[in-house]
């Protein structure tokens, strides 16, 4: 984040922090992120914040079954088929198998749709608006832009105070 | 045992497919001749036509000699000729150090007479003169340079060295750019890294592939044999039949090594090699001398739990020899030209159509059979009567 | 392809001749690869071709991954009828001077790998025993010497040969007695030989002796019919057979001809009225008795007065004179009146070497006019010639000092003989003395010169075990070590110029050539002699003076007191191959106990002294061996095998068991197995005793299902109930029935035919290179025969009912092992096999377990080149006996049954390669080759023809476990015992 | 999800947010290894070398230096083998069950059980292997292209759903367990003081930021996962429990075995939980956290879990004499009940179906010592459970002719030992290198459980 653009609430409670969103956002003003030791449900109400990954997710099980169901019939009845005890080539236990890989892809799948939705990969860089978030502190990050006078400033900085937030930053 | 009448029949077959790749014949051949062609094949163990005398006397203008009668007679049994006390006969006999020529007691007459008519037609199949002199000047080239074969042979197990040293290059290139990608930044563009790593990692894989595929097999193995012996001399140019040499082939599990008596067939006569001399040829006499059998290097070896028959596949599967061991009549030193695994064979069973009508046998797979008369199948596959089965090989 | 081979005329027409004759050899050449004793071998068909390189490899390279630059040596010259890589079959016979047995010879590469039944035999009739079987392991016996010896050093012939020569010359001038102890000699040429060599050293005294004599058969005869034979016995024409104390299916002299004959009367079909029925007596559970419809156990001492009883009363039935005979409880009412039923349809037999009971036998038998019918006397019996009487004045002789020179030929008196430390001692008093042993045995190593004789399989020999049936002992090896037959040294050192081939040959020609009318050529004779390895000569048998009555006596039973039945093992017999690992660990048909002798205690007398299985006790307070609690052993009495406790057989054989043929019974100076009274002591030890079976009985499951004769007759379903009950509800299954195409083969095993004699096992284990493992793991339940013959014992433990059941893979249509196999390695061919494939197997062993039979088997170790095992499969020697055809199992892998593929290919492809059908019969797998009775069938169950289909429509057909339905292809024919429901 | 019920009091001592970063950093961040812990490593290792030699043994040698024989050719190894897998159960069963069904007490507890699975399920795996013939060809079980036909794998082999299904099992577990913990690995690397742990820390966090987003996508994503895990859970142990029901043997031919296998695996899971949280709370001072309320509440799970597991034995045996099959019969009264086996499986019944009986008495509920035993009795007893099963029934099969007993030898216990070495250094590794509770959850419902608490106090009063 570049320096002195942004305003930082700082709450030391959740439901404060979360009254405090529901402020600014009545005073229709942007929060950029809201930075928490701990997720806060109501935050993302009030931020109207949605995701697709399940459809996703329903996605790849959909296909792993597909295919590896694909990959039996293929290998034990076109390909090599052998007769084991009496039975049809193309047997019901395959269901067994379909069912654990469906789960394995979906969940292998899921993980990796995430990982690359939040860029997050071992090693990267990060900087956070503040450290203390990740111990007991809320944070509410206010993007400032150059229509954003004086007054403006002053409103958000009150608004988060009396909404409970133990200190202001600019940074 | 003796010649068994009932063998040479199917003999026949397989030799006269042989002829026709010795032949490299694009023209149809009518059958009598060719077939006199292929039965002189064995001749040609100690006779030529104008190539001067080997183990038995020239056969140029033999015809003129004698009486068609008495060479009929000859070729059938001499043996009795000579015991009889026919003048000639005894005469040959003496002449050529008392080597009794082998007596053919299955040849027809027809037969018999057919071959003096290739001998007179100074070993031509009449009408495919042209097709076999151009074959024959061919094969001499070929003799002092590398046939085709051989040269895809060299190019084959080149290309797997050089995979190799590719792929050590490649996971080489690898691991610097993966240093360079975390530690060292001295590329800036990060595209070149991911390209030589995905690049790298294609390589490298293919050659573990190949790798892990080749472990436990021998393909293009080609190892020094203790006598210098070249086929290409002996099956191409010579056209000895394969089974000339590999005697069992169609009656045992195994083709057959032949004895040094065997090669003592023609060359107690051929001293000398267009190409080695001398050298070569008297090792065999050494051996003999020695009484110490010729220890030559296997070069088409399975696996010990793979049970493999020659007479199931020369005699019965009625296949050349050709389809498995390469075109040996094009090789100087043998080598293994295919990777003889499992999944070859089953390639081969799956695709291979069996005798399903010639051979009696196979009438007891009834309802093949009816599948077949109804044409619900076209033909019958060895995977059809069980070819893909564990215990066809593995017991 | 003959022309290919000949190199000269001379040899060309030298081939001819010797084909003829059967006899080549080819020019000689050096084996290259043999250790230096083979070496000295000469080049001939016979030969090793280990050069051959694929047989040996196949054994040496199984699990290796790495590829070895492999040889592949031909023979210099190839002999006429080798083809690399096709078994040759040559006719034989086997003699150990005990048992006969005419045989084939399956050679691959010119190695002997295999022994087949003679179909063409008169007296074996294709049978053999597992002796025979497992006699070609001998010829690889690691123990075997490699050449003479002197003192116990390596020594050259030649100097043996001037010796021995200058020895015997110089006895012969101080004309000392010089002995020649030789087993019983059925050999007709080696007797002639013999009588030449007498008449070369007339001071040579000739002594035939049997470890376990038969002699008081031939006394009893000789006073009953003025000449001391054994008549020829047909079981066959005897509806009731009684014997007493006579294993005839086990190892009474002839048990393979005996079991064929036995089991003619017991094949029944469908709607059948009568079946032979067999009656025993006898102390010790024998196979016989197994196997019998009415068992009486009785005490040795009780049998003369048994057999007086039973006189007794057929005499009172028939007006003959009767005898005073002491008072017995056994009853025999029964047994007379069956057999005055079938009169000269009956056949009375004992094996007690003891003249009054043999007396009394052929009373009874004369009674019953079984003589000429079921007692053939005019073709006798010349097996067991021994006679105490010789071998007692030759030991005193020798203690004397009289004797000059001893030489042993097949015999091991200072192992077998029955006063072990007088022979001994007295061996002292001998100053030549020379064993003709093919190993260091007890006497060999008590005799000065070593001249190792050829195992049969590389000699000369002839035969004669009937009176008239002769068979031709041929080599089908050269001699693998620098040793030399028999009969050579004789010839040798009567310097008389002729090897025994051609003596032998010279015999022929003059003595039988001329008693046959169908071949005017010799050559032709002879040929054909060697080809069928049987001949017959055309003399009408001479006719015996009529029987001649003597008084019959019985002796007074024992009231108290310990009664000592001596007995030879299936397996061991008299101890002579005690260094074959195959006979070692085959289970005793009875006890099912590997690897060891020891004392069968009747269940109560365990009881009441508190005996456990495997307690130590102590005979006389000499011997100790371990308790085995037999149900069947007669009360007050124990039983104890002999032919264990070698001392000097060899690395497998030395020092199992012990040695009981001290306690041999000899008060009436014949050697008597039975009667010796013993006293036994416990001690505090216990000694492992392998069985491969824990538990006896049913527990009342439908596995082995019988019937009484009775019952049969009235519903040849009867006792098969369960089957019916299967078949309402036959593939009620969720999947469609297998269905096959052409082939699907099938075995089918008739209990009632089955004496559960486990000839199969050594048979199986011949072909399928199976490994022994030894008496640990036998003990740890990890044996690998591939077939074994289940025993259970009805529930009345003093004297059941036995029940034999040969159990191997079934190859099961819907097989179980098949479905859990979690890398394909074990699936169903589309000729109805349940096939293995080793090479893919990882060893998790679920189909073990999924196996309701329980035929599967594991490699838990490495059983090939590890010392550990130190068996055939851990000597070079020994591994030539493996079947090339057949993988050897690497550790880690299920094997099992496979209907012997590698013979179901092998007939195929024959069919295939002579454009033919495959002919029903043709395929015969090893078990079903080698078995005595003909129980099992093999063939193809599509062809409705087939004789496995036949035997499966009867109504007695059915599948183990059934109720499973795992649709076996191996079935079963119920039992039928022949007695009063 | 984090407007759950609430449950009573789930963490006492009212810790603020500080405390509990703090409280579970604590073991982390020391500087030196406390004493206990290099003894208790010193003890594991010992046992995990003695399971090499186990190892080594059976790889040298062969299967032969086991005890089994050609009837009962499956023995410790397997019994071991699906011991282990129950036990694996658990920490997925916790965290997932319990998160599907919204249970805020799981929190303090899930993270540790977690962990338990993982080296559980890893040590369950090595039977297999070392239970192979050839383990050398042990790649054959995988179905990969080759150059024999190419030649695939039996998929009707429940061997081959075994393999499947565990591997599975692990992944999804593993990656579960980790991505719950990134956000902790994040705090560590805020809070830590050394260098070396903040690189490591912070590349295990791959970065993480906690914003409003990211939370958004992460509880999706770990709910998605879970609930793709937790019809695992059931999978896992229906398939082991179909090596057995799949085969034709009295004693396993039988349809109760999967749901009553799953029953079994959970209740020594939970058993395990019980005998592990039990030690840490007490090491780490860990009271607060994990509250006698927490022990309360597993201890009446397995009450009723136990409750099942004995109608279970009633059934089975019901059934055995109801079909009645005669080897059916045979194996259960006269080879379990009675007979060579009785004595296991007596052991069998009172450890799982007797013993834990005694929760029923708030007293021994509240008594940690006592609960403690008793877990460890039902660990005890659920190995006897499988010993029962794999061993009586292949001991006297079909055929009388072939029954055989089985005695363990030493290299078999040395592997079970070595594997227990396996899983407890694992464990301590955890302890002393990871967050032991996750922190982000804890915080999340602190509030609302200390309010809970003042509520109690108000209503105490």
């Amino acid at each position: 984040m570049k320096a002195n653009n942004h305003i930082l609430g700082v709450f030391d409670d959740p439901d404060a922090a979360t009254t405090a969103v529901e402020q600014l956002v009545k005073n229709k003003i942007a929060i950029k992120d809201v930075f928490s030791p701990f997720p806060l449900e109501h935050v993302w109400k009030k931020l109207k914040m949605k995701t697709r990954i399940p459809y996703l997710t329903f996605t790849y099980g959909a296909l792993g079954t597909a295919s590896v169901y694909g990959f039996l019939y293929w290998s034990s009845v076109i390909n090599y088929p052998l007769i084991f005890g009496g039975k049809p080539t193309n047997s019901l236990s395959f269901v067994v198998v379909m069912f654990v890989l469906t789960i394995l892809s979906g969940v292998i799948f899921t993980l990796l749709t995430y990982l690359v939705r939040e860029k997050l990969w071992p090693g990267k860089q990060v900087n956070l608006p503040d450290p203390r978030t990740m111990d007991d502190k809320f944070v509410i990050v206010i993007e400032k832009n150059k229509n954003m006078d004086e007054a403006l400033t002053k409103k958000i900085d009150d608004l988060l105070k009396n909404s409970g937030a133990v200190e202001v930053n600019e940074s | 045992m003796y010649v068994t009448v009932k063998k040479l029949p199917v003999k026949g077959l397989t030799s006269f497919l042989f002829l026709f790749f010795i032949l490299l014949s694009s023209i149809s051949v009518h059958a009598q001749t060719a077939e006199a062609a292929k039965n002189f094949a064995e001749c040609r163990a100690c006779h030529t036509i104008g190539g001067g005398r080997l183990v038995g006397p020239d056969l140029k203008g033999v015809t003129e000699k004698h009486s068609e009668k008495w060479l009929v007679s000859f070729i059938r049994n001499s043996q009795e000729m000579v015991k009889s006390g026919d003048k000639e006969a005894v005469k040959i006999f003496n002449e050529y150090s008392k080597i009794p020529m082998p007596s053919h007691p299955a040849l027809s007459d027809a037969q018999i007479k057919d071959i003096l008519l290739y001998i007179k037609n100074g070993g031509k199949v009449a009408g495919a003169g042209q097709a076999k002199e151009k074959s024959n000047v061919k094969k001499t080239e070929a003799t002092e340079t590398v046939s085709a074969v051989e040269h895809n042979l060299n190019n084959q197990r080149e290309g797997r060295n050089n995979l190799g040293i590719t792929a050590l290059i490649m996971g080489i290139l690898m691991l610097l750019s993966l240093i360079d990608l975390i530690f060292t930044h001295y590329l800036k563009a990060k595209w070149v890294h991911y390209i030589i790593v995905l690049s790298g990692l294609w390589v490298v894989g293919e050659w573990s592939y190949d790798f892990a595929t080749s472990l436990g097999r021998q393909q293009y193995y080609q190892p020094d044999q203790p006598i210098w012996f070249s086929h290409k001399v002996h099956a191409g140019q010579n056209q000895i039949d394969c089974e000339y040499c590999h005697f069992t082939a169609e009656t045992s599990m195994h083709a057959g090594i032949p004895p040094a008596s065997v090669c003592m067939n023609c060359h107690s006569q051929v001293k000398q090699g267009k190409r080695t001399g001398k050298k070569e040829i008297a090792k065999i006499y050494a051996a003999i001398r020695k009484n110490k059998p010729i220890k030559w290097v296997k070069v088409d070896n399975l696996p010990d739990f793979v049970y493999f028959n020659h007479e199931q596949h020369v005699k019965v599967g009625k296949l050349d020899c050709k389809e498995c061991h390469g075109d040996v009549a094009q090789m100087d030193q043998i080598a293994q030209v295919n990777d003889l695994s499992m999944g070859w064979c089953l390639d081969c069973h799956r695709k291979h159509k069996v005798q399903f009508v010639n051979n009696k046998f196979y009438a007891q797979y009834k309802a093949l059979h009816d599948k077949l008369k109804a044409g619900k199948i076209k033909d019958v596959t060895v995977k059809m009567v069980g070819g893909e089965d564990c215990q066809k090989c593995h017991y | 392809m003959e022309k290919k081979y000949w190199q000269s005329f001379e040899n060309y027409k030298k081939i001819r001749k010797e084909q003829a004759s059967g006899n080549e050899a080819a020019p000689e050449f050096s084996v290259e690869g043999l250790d230096e004793s083979e070496l000295k071998g000469k080049s001939s068909r016979r030969d090793f071709l280990k050069m051959m390189g694929f047989s040996v490899s196949a054994v040496a390279l199984v699990s290796s991954c790495q590829m070895p630059v492999r040889k592949a040596i031909p023979l210099l010259n190839r002999p006429q009828e080798l083809v690399p890589g096709v078994a040759n079959y040559y006719a034989s016979t086997f003699f150990d001077g005990n048992e006969y047995c005419s045989i084939l010879v399956k050679t691959r590469e010119s190695r002997p790998i295999k022994i087949e039944g003679n179909e063409l035999s008169p007296i074996s009739q294709r049978a053999t025993t597992a002796k025979v079987q497992a006699s070609v392991l001998n010829l690889y016996d690691d123990a075997r010497l490699k050449g003479p010896l002197k003192g116990g050093n390596k020594t050259s012939w030649k100097t043996i040969d001037q010796e021995i020569a200058a020895k015997l010359n110089e006895l012969k001038t101080s004309n000392k007695e010089v002995i020649l102890m030789t087993s019983t000699l059925i050999s007709p040429s080696t007797r002639k030989l013999i009588g030449d060599f007498a008449n070369m050293y007339p001071a040579l005294k000739w002594v035939q002796y049997d470890p376990v004599s038969m002699s008081a058969i031939r006394k009893a005869n000789e006073l009953n019919f003025g000449k001391a034979l054994i008549p020829f016995y047909h079981f066959e024409h005897a509806e009731v057979m009684v014997g007493f104390n006579a294993d005839f299916l086990g190892t009474w002299l002839m048990p393979t001809t005996f079991s064929k004959q036995f089991s003619k009367g017991r094949k029944i079909k469908d709607g059948q009225k009568t079946m032979s029925r067999l009656y025993q007596f006898e102390t010790n559970m024998s196979l016989t008795g197994s196997n019998a419809d009415y068992r009486y156990p009785i005490k040795p001492s009780e049998e003369s007065a048994v057999l007086l009883k039973l006189y007794n009363v057929l005499a009172e039935k028939v007006g003959a004179t009767t005898y005073p005979g002491s008072t017995v409880n056994t009853d025999v009412n029964q047994v007379a009146k069956d057999l005055l039923k079938a009169k000269g349809r009956s056949l009375v037999v004992s094996g007690t070497n003891d003249l009054n009971i043999q007396l009394i036998v052929n009373a009874i038998n004369s009674l019953l006019g079984n003589y000429g019918k079921s007692i053939d006397l005019s073709r006798p019996v010349n097996l067991k010639q021994g006679l105490e009487k010789e071998m007692m004045a030759a030991l005193s002789d020798i203690e004397a000092g009289k004797v000059g020179g001893m030489l042993f030929y097949n015999v091991n008196p200072a192992y077998d003989c029955v006063h072990v430390d007088r022979f001994v001692k007295a061996m002292e008093k001998v100053p030549l003395k020379v064993s003709f042993a093919e190993t260091i045995d007890e006497t060999a190593a008590l005799c000065d010169y070593v001249c190792p004789d050829n195992n049969y399989l590389e000699s000369w020999n002839d035969a004669e075990p009937v009176k008239d049936y002769f068979s031709i002992t041929q080599p089908v090896i050269r001699p693998v070590f620098n040793t030399r037959q028999f009969q050579d040294n004789l010839l040798i050192w009567m310097n008389n110029g002729v090897s025994f081939a051609d003596y032998l040959e010279n015999y022929w020609k003059t003595t039988y050539f001329p008693k046959q009318k169908k071949y005017e050529s010799f050559d032709k004779f002879w040929f054909t002699c060697k080809q069928e390895g049987v001949f017959q000569s055309e003399t009408d048998p001479e006719k015996l003076t009529s029987f001649k009555g003597q008084n019959l006596k019985a002796e007074k039973p024992l009231k108290n007191g310990l009664e000592l039945a001596l007995y030879e093992k299936i397996s061991m017999g008299n101890g002579k191959f005690a260094n074959n690992p195959w006979l070692q660990e085959l289970p005793d048909p009875v006890s099912t106990a590997t690897w060891d002798n020891y004392i069968c205690v009747p269940p109560l007398y365990a009881d009441k002294e508190g005996l456990k299985q495997e307690d130590v006790l102590k005979i006389n307070g000499k011997i100790e061996l371990p308790v085995l609690i037999q149900p069947g052993q007669a009360e007050g009495t124990v039983g104890i095998a002999i032919g264990y406790g070698r001392t000097e057989a060899g690395k497998v054989g030395n020092g199992v068991g012990k040695n009981v043929y001290e306690l041999i019974n000899t008060v009436t100076g014949f050697k008597n197995l039975l009667g010796t009274s013993v006293k036994i002591e416990k001690t505090s030890k216990t000694y492992p005793l392998a069985l491969t079976q824990t538990h006896h009985v049913m527990e009342g499951r439908p596995i082995v299902r019988e019937t009484v004769l009775g019952s049969f007759i009235k519903n040849s379903a009867s006792g098969n109930e369960e089957h019916e009950e299967f078949l309402k509800n036959e593939n009620f299954s969720l999947y469609p029935e297998p269905k096959f195409d052409a082939f699907q083969w099938g075995l089918s095993i008739d209990l009632n035919s089955c004496t559960g004699c486990s000839n199969c096992l050594i048979s199986c284990q011949a072909e399928n290179n199976v490994a022994v493992v030894g008496k640990e793991q036998v003990k740890l339940g990890r044996i690998m025969h591939w077939i074994r013959v289940d025993r259970y014992y009805s529930e009345i433990a003093e004297n059941p009912e036995v029940f034999h059941m040969p159990v191997m893979c079934q190859q099961c249509d819907n097989a179980p092992c098949e479905n859990v196999c979690p890398v394909a390695a074990t699936t169903h061919s589309d000729e109805g096999l349940n096939q293995m494939a080793y090479n893919r197997c990882i060893g998790t062993r679920y189909c073990m377990n999924n196996c309701p039979y329980k035929v599967r088997r594991f490699n838990w170790y490495e059983y090939v080149n590890n010392n550990s095992f130190d068996y055939n499969m851990n000597s070079e020697l020994g591994k030539m006996v493996l079947n090339p055809d057949v993988t050897v199992r690497q550790r880690g892998v299920v094997e099992k049954c496979t209907f012997c593929v590698q013979r179901i290919q092998e007939k195929k492809l024959a069919a295939k390669s002579e454009n033919r059908e495959l002919r029903d019969g043709e395929i015969k797998t090893a078990c079903q080759q080698s078995c005595p009775t003909d129980a099992i069938q093999f063939g193809n169950l599509l062809d409705k023809e087939s004789r496995v289909s036949k035997s499966n429509e009867t109504k007695r057909m059915y599948h183990l476990l059934e109720s499973l339905h795992t649709l076996p292809s191996t079935s079963y024919l119920t039992k039928v015992r022949n007695k009063e429901a | 999800m984090y407007n759950a019920k609430v449950r009573g009091v789930l963490i006492e001592g009212g810790k603020t947010y500080q405390d509990i970063t703090r409280d579970v950093l604590r073991p982390l961040d020391t500087g030196k290894t406390p004493l206990w812990w290099w003894i208790a490593s010193f003890f594991a290792s010992a046992m995990l070398v003695w399971g090499v030699w186990g190892f080594y043994n059976t790889i040298v040698n062969g299967i032969g230096t086991w005890g089994l024989n050609n009837s009962v050719s499956w023995g410790w190894a397997i019994i071991n083998f699906v011991w282990w897998i129950g036990i694996g159960h658990a920490g997925t069963a916790f965290s997932i069950f319990l998160l599907v069904l919204h249970q805020r007490w799981r929190t303090s507890i899930n993270r540790a059980a977690e962990a338990m699975t993982i080296f559980a399920v890893m040590a369950a795996g090595m039977f297999p292997l070392i239970h192979m013939g050839r383990i050398w060809n042990g790649f054959f079980i995988m179905p990969y292209p080759n150059t024999r036909g190419p030649l695939w794998d039996n998929f009707n082999s429940p061997l081959f759903w075994d393999v499947v299904a565990i591997s599975t099992y692990l992944t999804a577990s593993f990656l579960f367990w980790y991505v719950g913990m990134m956000p902790d690995f994040a705090t560590i690397r805020e809070k830590t003081t050394s260098a070396i742990k903040k690189k490591v820390y912070g590349i295990l966090s791959f970065g993480w930021l906690g914003s409003a987003r990211g939370w958004l996508r992460f509880e999706t994503a770990a709910l998605l996962m879970g609930g793709l895990t937790a019809p695992l859970v059931v999978s896992v142990h229906s398939i082991v429990a179909m090596d057995f029901a799949a085969g034709v043997l009295p004693g396993w031919h039988s349809t109760i075995f999967p749901p009553f296998f799953v029953i079994g695996a959970i209740f020594s899971g939970f058993s395990m939980v019980l005998t592990l949280m039990i030690i840490v709370r007490k090491v780490y001072k860990y009271e607060d956290y994990v509250t006698k309320g927490h022990l309360d509440a597993i201890a009446r799970i397995l009450t009723f879990i136990s409750l099942i597991m004995g109608v279970a034995y009633i059934t089975e045996a019901f059934i055995a004499w109801y079909s009645d099959s005669p080897y059916e019969m045979y194996v259960f009264f006269k080879n379990r009940i009675t007979g060579p086996y009785a004595f296991e499986f007596w052991a069998m019944i009172s450890c799982n179906a007797i013993i834990p009986q005694l929760f029923w008495f708030k007293k021994i509920r509240k008594n940690i010592t006592i609960v403690f035993i008793i877990s460890i009795f039902i660990n005890i007893g659920m190995w006897f459970e499988r010993f029962v099963i794999v061993v009586t029934s292949l001991s006297k099969t079909w055929l009388p002719a072939t029954w055989h007993t089985y005695h363990p030898t030493i290299t078999e216990i040395a592997i079970y030992v070595g594997t227990l070495g396996f899983f407890f250094l694992g464990i301590l590794l955890f302890l002393r290198l990871l967050p032991v509770m996750a922190i982000s959850e804890l915080k999340g419902i602190l509030k609302e459980t200390s309010s809970v608490k003042k509520i109690n106090e108000n209503e105490s009063k």
